[in-house]
């Protein structure tokens, strides 16, 4: 299937390989972690221990496990950015096709709706929102869902605008398709790439306005996320008591799922936009045959080695164009 | 074509290669700013630098009535007639030099001192000790302690002298009526609205009273050019930065830049004192309220005194000191005193009364003499209807109020290892306090009443007059139990007493509190206090205990302002008090 | 000049939502203010005096209908109500202490960081490829993915704290008036330097790789082309053909974001104690200061309204496209 | 003068190579354009045609030195003026660059930039250019050169805006405030302005209507004869080619197959390529002579007839509603038409004549402002969409890239139709199918159907769609430029099936089309569509031997006419041999 190739592509760009990996080892930590360490919640040792050979990651100031708290926070912290993430796809998805698709008074409405959203800052809402629902996953998921699927709507509506006038959508038109088929079955397969890179991009959203929240104490302070870890690192003052190891791993850990996600979405686009990297292929092959180059045009005909960009001007501009004299 | 965009294009070519210049802009600026680093200048020991409150600016409020007001408008500003000194558990006579019952404690009389002026230099007047209590009977907004609930009438019978005419006889009153504040009549009784008024440049007795810098992150209050105590205050002024959290607040005691601060410092002898043991000292005495751990005891099976004694037991309070106190204070026996009340305290009672003290066996068995029945390592109760359940409970505690949600946990973790399965429930102050006052909750964690008085401390336990129904909102006593017999010693000493009867009365709650064992005592709350006497001394602390070293305790912070000193003026009275 | 219009209709729509979100929002979930308030107290206030405040703070039991529209018309009137928090004063000063603090770090490192990135990208678009190209965009995307308040503590405590080169909190030094001298100014920019560090750091990512994409589409088209085979200068290709045209549809999205830094910025200045919005907002929350809570957010809201005005205003002035009425 | 001698251009064994990534599997560097060698006298008129795909633009590209990556010249020299344009410098070529050397590009749309104004596009090459281009043509130095003033820049830009017929009004413009047309001669005056030697024109013409095209070609040959330069004329259309090049190179995937005159190649086209091409491009004459035919024949059975489609008095506005005002756009005026079972009409017309508004609201994907459809004698009710007319009128695309879903099968494209008009049931929906592709001569069709479109060549694709367009046995097919996106090649066997499928179906045709020669080879009749109105209508043969209406006229000369062996011309290419 040639419209997916992008699928296999995404697993053979170095990017998004390694993006993929580093993600499912993190998912696959955060499932079996939980089981092999000690009880997160548990004040078993002396507070504020450095890392040691019984605490590998030392102690929080309530004597817990900094180890086990990061791994066991990392369950949570995904499921509710993944969670968030489809949820907001899928709701963007539908409301961005269907202004799209439709058109006329519902699209102004909806398209009204998604900017007055998109205006709003999201996180003064979802500070006060989350101030007043009852703490748990179910209100953080919602609070976040709430405020945070205008994006993906507005990008899913521009891209729906750009294939509605598609030969192929009208003439399902004109074969009489009934309208859910056309939205599912000729129009939303066209965006899988562009759905999977939202779905990403709003997971790394999630993921930290969770933590910001948390941070907050806005959140159920009785779990362990990592958000809250980062809440009790601060309120145990770690920068105080110099406890470096209270913070640094959690928010290691978030850094390194925002950059495994960031990863996959760099190869995605490199896939589905073969221009980003069409020249740092170019430049690979003309250093392997052993020239120096410049962007405006290459010469390398009869053994000759020709460097069009020996400096014309001093400019700094013109020298940067010279990618060419970095990589030598 | 519009003429801005030709400027544009016009200036466009002169920046043309920004981003390269833009780069070696920011770091000229990061490193300028690196550079500007200024040292302060001004001298030592003139402006003493305090932490209160949390805020991550100043609003300008120095309404002594309001309860936002900024931190020593009551004891800076303004003064009280008498000050309650919660370390020698005695008034200290300020604005008034002495009080006076009558023979039924329905008669309180101050007599107020001569030469008091105020600090725009007028004389302090017996109209404005009276105004000061009339006012808040025609606002009763700002009546925010009540008073006008216990006083008929006040008026001055004599010169210089202020009587209250009480309602009835209350005499552990007293110190609420004689720590009220006096305001000047001549400006207060121009304002149209004492509720909404901010009072920007207040006028008052105190030390300090001179707003001389308000601006939204620091503020100052200099010192009163008329005090009427000679010679004092010997610094210039007080200096308040603000600090949104304890964190930041923390940080700058750490560094240097605040000398007083009331704060819970983590592991204070390594953060705090040890980069310089010479200058730097805390007091954290256990004068505060009381944490229980509060059951719904109109609800099953918390309505039986066994098992809330036995939940007691099931607590191991030296792990819960340790960790979420960080040792600072100790657990609480089966009296429920404070440090507050050690001159009432019987250790009679202690030593009669031991579920306080940690001991999973006993609390199996009081469980069982309960009668409830453990199945498979899990208790089953018998509720109102009858019917058997098994026994889960949730804890509701503030989130964000660490220390709490800590000991939450612990108490968690014990008792479900107990057979109870127990879940912490973390909620905004608002609907935690909603639950509390509306007794939807089983347990909690929350204060005791700290008062000046045990009288109000046991009323709000034991006293049935505070009981109020499931549902109905209550201001205290959330655990919503009352003892007729604790209500008999309560009148008694409400109508007043002589001092050995009083404390006759006092042990007699004691004895009462620790048979029906109303809440479960978890631990005194420190008194938080930390001061780096770098610059400034004469600060209270263990060796020299006349005030709490709290920057917190109004109005007990004018007791510490009379004694601090800088360093530098009067070297030979020497560092340490 | 229907662009403009229809962009102000927009805002405005969104002014209205914001307002009656705000409404609606604190005054429907569960919770008690004057109650909250009083509960500092610790239950010692007299119910009569309970009566007399709610009455003052307007909390009476009329219908919501009623009280919107008594918010509706003191809000005409400039008036935002009292805080509860700070009873008795007036919401507009709590939040005038703040605000402009507030705009100011927020302005200058969404500023600073936009145009940052921004160049950054066309530069590594121009020189895709390039070791630059390819290091930078991870490199950020690493930095960006860290919570900005978490960056914003690493910062303070090794800038701070430990090596004590920035100030660890406030706009400004406390012992100095706010003035227009050299002194205080750039004092401002010293103590606004780690808090705008943190926000540039974590943002500057996204703006350079929309950039470097939009611009490598741009580079595709045939005016590009056309631009070279003119003989102009790469310069001039590269900034008046390519980077005109790129900045574009960046800056639509640089007005959608502005509400996400803003909100990001929030959290930094807690952990700077900047005088700022951010600590405000969290306080009126927990304190259940709907007064306060309807103003931050309202003054929040406006002021990313007002930028995005402004950005409309300049795109218009970019894109002669926007102005014609066809 | 000595250039008389040289050629203006000479390339020689031009080899361009696409680099690929060869760290993937199966991949291998494209050579792009191949061994190529030509030579461009001063004055002359040297053409380039070839399909899409055939390496022309790479080639420009690769003279110009714009070529983009992965593209590299791999191979060959190109002297213009003296100097190889490979081996010199940037910045000495960039003055050869615009001052001898322009480029009218190939879609006008997209080569003026946007956001600059026209003039400041003009100002650009200007300003880049003067200074050098004094210095080149004057003997003087550098320093004593006075740069012109504005106002005569201005006044060369005016004047060169007037050799292409616009005024100096469309300099204060922006780019989208100009037709297509007027887009194309700024170009063309852009190419002009520094009265370069040669200018390369990369298919100038393409994106626009037969009409602007043929005025367009008009002036450029107009100019050349005024200033004298050279033209390489890149294009893909041989009738142009041939009524107006000195001299012709035919390209085919990336070689040069022949270099000679128009006249050369007509007399004797030893390729089979080149002669396919021409044949391709002759096609016009010889089938609108074989219609003829049919037609006559068809002529007495006229009025017996049955009326598939008749439209009456149709009229469509578009309201465009802003905030104040409301503004309308007439699209459709009072248009009538008659569709004849088993006949064809073509509907002609320039783009934005109304001719696709036209097909949707017989399609029903709009709804006409006024006037009445009827479909046989039902009426077509405009408030409702009806499935059985759905049924009965079908479309084909312009574009067969486009036309169908990529995701889907050929099989899934054939049975969705099939289906949803419950043409047959769901176990004889594949046969059905599988007779559908043989019928539109995709034989054998089982090794079809389990295709994907991208699988198929374009022509294979309109096949399937026109497959699609058949399934629900439509009485009435509207095809929309059926054959436009599709090379000349394909183009005969594509029309001559659809002209088989209507006589076997006895279908009714409606043929969008703006190209006359494919109405005259197809169409019974020919409505001629401007500006909404239909403003002739009338038998083919009829309308196009004896046109009435001016602009059937205009549209009938635009047809471009084989060369005539002429004398000029003969001379001309003696000179080049």
């Amino acid at each position: 299937m040639k419209h997916l190739k992008w699928l296999s592509a995404i697993l053979d760009n170095p990017k998004s390989k390694y993006g993929l990996i580093l993600i499912a080892l993190l998912v696959l930590f955060a499932c079996i972690g939980p089981f092999l360490v000690v009880d997160p919640t548990q004040s078993l040792a002396r507070p504020h221990q450095a890392p040691n050979l019984s605490h590998f990651f030392g102690t929080t100031g309530q004597g817990q496990d900094v180890l086990a708290q990061t791994i066991v926070g990392a369950g949570p912290t995904l499921f509710i950015g993944f969670t968030v993430g489809i949820l907001v796809t899928l709701i963007g998805a539908l409301v961005g096709v269907l202004a799209g698709y439709l058109g006329g008074l519902i699209d102004e409405l909806l398209t009204a709706l998604i900017n007055v959203f998109l205006v709003i800052p999201g996180l003064p809402l979802a500070i006060i929102l989350a101030a007043y629902l009852p703490t748990g996953m179910l209100s953080m998921i919602l609070i976040l869902t709430f405020t945070g699927w205008a994006w993906t709507a507005r990008v899913i509506r521009a891209q729906t605008l750009s294939l509605r006038d598609k030969d192929f959508i009208k003439s399902a038109q004109v074969i009489g398709e009934p309208l859910w088929r056309i939205l599912i079955i000729e129009l939303l397969p066209h965006m899988a790439s562009l759905l999977l890179s939202t779905f990403i991009g709003t997971t790394i959203y999630a993921i930290g306005a969770q933590v910001g929240l948390e941070f907050l104490g806005l959140g159920d302070m009785g779990s362990v996320t990592w958000g809250t870890n980062l809440y009790w690192a601060a309120n145990d003052q770690a920068l105080l008591t110099r406890a470096w190891w209270t913070y640094v791993p959690t928010g290691l850990s978030i850094a390194l799922v925002g950059f495994a996600l960031a990863l996959i979405n760099f190869g995605l686009d490199e896939v589905t936009n073969p221009r980003l990297t069409v020249d740092r292929i170019w430049r690979h092959r003309l250093q392997a045959m052993g020239y120096t180059f410049s962007r405006a045009s290459v010469y390398i005909g009869q053994k000759q080695v020709h460097d069009f960009s020996q400096p014309s001007s001093p400019q700094a501009l013109e020298s940067a164009e010279k990618g060419g004299n970095d990589e030598a | 074509m519009f003429y801005p965009l030709k400027i544009l294009q016009s200036t466009y070519k002169q920046f043309a290669d920004l981003p390269s210049k833009l780069f070696v802009l920011i770091l000229v600026i990061f490193g300028l700013c690196i550079a500007c680093k200024r040292e302060h200048d001004e001298p030592p020991g003139n402006v003493l630098t305090i932490s209160v409150e949390q805020h991550s600016s100043w609003i300008r409020n120095f309404n002594p009535f309001s309860p936002n007001a900024r931190r020593f408008t009551r004891a800076g500003i303004y003064e009280p007639l008498m000050i309650y000194n919660s370390i020698r558990a005695e008034l200290v006579p300020w604005l008034a030099t002495k009080y006076q019952w009558n023979h039924d404690y329905t008669e309180l009389t101050f007599t107020i001192r001569k030469g008091v002026l105020f600090s725009n230099g007028e004389q302090l007047t017996i109209e404005d000790v009276v105004f000061s209590f009339e006012l808040l009977k025609s606002y009763p907004a700002l009546d925010t302690g009540g008073l006008w609930s216990v006083i008929r009438q006040v008026e001055s019978r004599q010169a210089q002298q202020v009587t209250l005419t009480l309602i009835e006889p209350f005499q552990p009153k007293l110190f609420d009526l004689a720590q009220h504040i006096v305001v000047p009549k001549s400006i207060w009784s121009q304002i149209k609205d004492p509720i909404a008024f901010t009072n920007p440049h207040p006028i008052g007795t105190g030390p300090f009273t001179e707003v001389s810098v308000f601006r939204a992150q620091v503020f100052e209050l200099g010192k009163n050019p008329h005090y009427w105590r000679k010679g004092k205050p010997k610094i210039q002024a007080l200096r308040f930065p603000a600090f949104p959290s304890n964190d930041q607040a923390n940080l700058a005691l750490v560094t240097g830049d605040v000398e007083w601060a009331g704060n819970f410092v983590p592991a204070i002898e390594r953060t705090f004192v040890d980069p310089d043991r010479k200058h730097r000292q805390y007091w954290f005495p256990l004068v505060g309220s009381m944490v229980n751990l509060v059951p719904n005891t109109l609800k099953a099976p918390f309505n039986q005194t066994k098992v809330r004694q036995a939940l007691s037991q099931a607590i191991n309070r030296d792990k819960i000191v340790e960790i979420a106190m960080y040792g600072y204070t100790r657990p609480a026996d089966s009296t429920g005193l404070s440090d507050g009340f050690s001159r009432f305290h019987d250790q009679q009672v202690s030593q009669d009364f031991t579920w306080t003290q940690y001991d999973v066996n006993r609390a199996n068995a009081l469980l069982k003499e309960a009668g409830l029945e453990k199945k498979q390592g899990q208790w089953f109760y018998q509720d109102e209807q009858g019917s058997i359940l098994p026994l889960n409970l949730t804890i509701d505690v503030v989130s964000g109020w660490s220390d709490w949600v800590r000991a939450a946990q612990v108490i968690a973790h014990h008792l479900t290892d107990l057979g109870i399965p127990t879940k912490v429930r973390t909620s905004e102050f608002s609907s935690w306090f909603d639950r509390l006052q509306k007794g939807s909750f089983q347990l909690a964690i929350a204060w005791a009443d700290d008062r000046s008085s045990p009288y109000e401390y046991y009323r709000w336990l034991l006293g049935s007059d505070t009981v109020k129904a499931l549902g109905e909102s209550t201001a205290g006593n959330f655990h919503r139990f009352g003892d007729s017999t604790a209500d008999q010693i309560l009148a008694k000493l409400k109508r007043g007493s002589r001092q050995q009867n009083e404390h006759d009365l006092v042990k007699q709650l004691q004895r009462r509190y620790a048979e029906l064992t109303p809440a479960i005592p978890l631990f005194p709350n420190p008194q938080w206090g930390a001061v780096n006497t770098k610059n400034i001394v004469g600060f209270p602390s263990q060796k020299h205990p006349y005030a709490p070293l709290s920057p917190n305790r109004e109005p007990e912070c004018l007791l510490v302002f009379d004694q601090i000193r800088p360093r530098l003026s009067k070297p030979q009275q020497g560092a340490k008090p | 000049m229907s662009y403009i219009l229809k962009r102000f209709v927009l805002y405005f729509l969104a002014f209205c939502v914001s307002l009656i979100l705000n409404f609606l929002l604190p005054r429907l979930m569960p919770g008690d203010p004057v109650g909250t308030m009083f509960a500092r107290f610790k239950g010692r206030l007299s119910p009569e005096a309970m009566d007399a405040l709610k009455q003052s703070l307007g909390f009476s039991g009329d219908s919501l209908l009623d009280q919107f529209w008594a918010y509706l018309h003191s809000l005409s009137q400039g008036d935002l109500g009292l805080s509860v928090a700070y009873f008795p004063t007036p919401v507009t000063e709590v939040i005038a202490t703040g605000l402009w603090w507030t705009l100011w770090l927020a302005g200058l490192s969404v500023l600073i960081s936009f145009i940052i990135g921004t160049s950054l990208g066309i530069l590594i678009a121009w020189r895709r490829g390039s070791w630059l190209d390819q290091s930078l965009p991870p490199l950020f995307a690493f930095l960006g993915a860290f919570p900005y308040f978490w960056l914003a503590m690493l910062l303070l405590w090794v800038f701070g704290f430990q090596l004590d080169w920035f100030p660890l909190r406030h706009a400004y030094g406390d012992d100095l008036e706010p003035s227009w001298s050299w002194l205080f100014i750039s004092d401002m920019f010293r103590h606004a330097a780690l808090p705008a560090l943190s926000i540039i750091l974590a943002t500057l990512g996204g703006w350079m790789l929309s950039m470097r994409n939009t611009m490598i589409t741009v580079l595709g088209e045939d005016y590009i082309s056309l631009a070279q085979a003119k003989g102009l200068s790469s310069k001039q290709v590269m900034l008046r053909y390519a980077a005109r045209n790129a900045i574009l549809p960046n800056l639509t999205a640089f007005g959608m974001a502005i509400g996400f830094v803003v909100s990001g910025s929030l959290l930094t200045e807690i952990v700077f104690s900047y005088p700022g919005q951010g600590y405000l907002l969290v306080q009126a929350v927990r304190a259940q200061d709907y007064p306060l809570m309807q103003g931050l957010f309202l003054t929040i809201t406006t002021s990313v309204l007002c930028a995005n005005c402004l950005l409309d205003l300049l795109y218009v002035l970019l894109d002669p496209r926007t102005r014609s009425s066809s | 003068m000595k250039h008389n001698h040289l050629p203006l251009l000479q390339l020689s064994n031009l080899e361009v190579t696409y680099l690929s990534d060869l760290s993937q599997a199966d991949t291998q560097d494209f050579i792009s354009v191949q061994d190529v060698s030509f030579d461009i006298q001063e004055g002359e008129l040297f053409a380039l045609v070839g399909e899409s795909g055939c390496g022309k633009s790479t080639l420009i590209n690769a003279v110009l030195r714009t070529l983009n990556p992965p593209g590299v010249i791999s191979g060959g020299q190109c002297f213009f003026l003296g100097s190889d344009l490979f081996q010199i410098t940037e910045s000495k070529l960039n003055q050869l660059r615009w001052s001898a050397l322009s480029l009218v590009p190939q879609s006008a749309m997209n080569a003026l930039n946007p956001v600059l104004n026209i003039w400041a596009q003009f100002q650009d090459v200007l300003e880049k250019h003067d200074q050098q281009d004094l210095s080149l043509k004057s003997s003087m130095s550098s320093s004593q050169i006075e740069q012109p003033s504005e106002q005569e820049l201005r006044t060369l830009v005016v004047e060169t805006l007037e050799l292409v017929e616009l005024s100096a009004d469309v300099l204060k413009l922006y780019p989208h405030e100009l037709s297509g047309g007027m887009r194309q001669r700024v170009t063309i005056a852009l190419a002009l302005i520094l009265r370069p030697k040669l200018i390369i024109m990369d298919e100038p013409t393409t994106a626009l209507d037969v009409i602007v095209q043929h005025e367009i070609m008009q002036v450029v040959l107009r100019l050349r004869d005024e200033l004298g330069f050279s033209i390489l004329l890149i294009t893909h259309d041989l009738p142009l080619v041939l009524s107006l090049a000195d001299r012709v190179g035919i390209m085919q995937k990336g070689k040069l197959l022949k270099v000679a005159t128009p006249t050369q190649l007509l007399l004797e086209p030893q390729i089979d390529y080149i002669a396919q091409l021409i044949h391709a491009s002759k096609i016009p004459i010889p089938k609108a002579l074989n219609s003829k035919l049919t037609i006559e024949s068809a002529l007495p059975k006229h009025q017996a007839k049955t009326v598939t489609l008749k439209a009456k008095n149709l009229v469509k506005i578009y309201k465009q509603k802003s905030f104040w005002k409301s503004t309308q756009k007439t699209v459709l005026q009072n248009v009538n038409l008659e569709l004849y079972q088993g006949e064809t009409l073509a509907l002609v017309g320039a783009s934005g004549s109304g001719k696709s508004t036209l097909a949707r609201l017989f399609m029903q994907m709009e709804q006409p402002t006024s006037g009445e459809i009827y479909l046989g004698e039902k009426r077509l009710d405009p408030k409702k969409v009806d499935r059985a007319f759905k049924t009965q009128i079908q479309m084909v695309f312009q574009d067969p890239f486009g036309a169908l879903n990529p995701i889907h099968t050929i099989a899934y494209h054939l049975q969705r139709p099939l289906l949803i008009h419950q043409v047959c049931t769901a176990q004889q929906v594949r046969a059905q199918a599988l007779a559908l592709l043989e019928s539109v001569g995709l034989s054998p069709a089982h090794e079809f159907i389990d295709r994907y479109p991208h699988a198929l060549s374009g022509g294979q694709r309109q096949r399937v769609c026109i497959a699609r367009a058949l399934a629900s046995r439509p009485k009435l097919l509207i095809a929309d430029e059926p054959t436009s996106m599709l090379d000349v090649s394909l183009r005969e066997d594509l029309l001559l099936l659809l002209q088989q499928l209507i006589q076997e179906h006895q279908l009714s045709l409606l043929l969008i089309t703006h190209d006359l020669s494919t109405a005259q080879a197809l169409a019974d009749q020919v409505a001629i569509l401007d500006q909404g109105k239909i403003v002739e209508q009338g038998l083919t043969t009829e309308v196009f031997q004896n046109p009435q209406h001016p602009f059937t006229q205009r549209l009938v000369k635009a047809i471009p006419q084989t060369p005539n062996l002429s004398a000029s011309q003969n001379l001309r290419e003696d000179q080049s041999v």
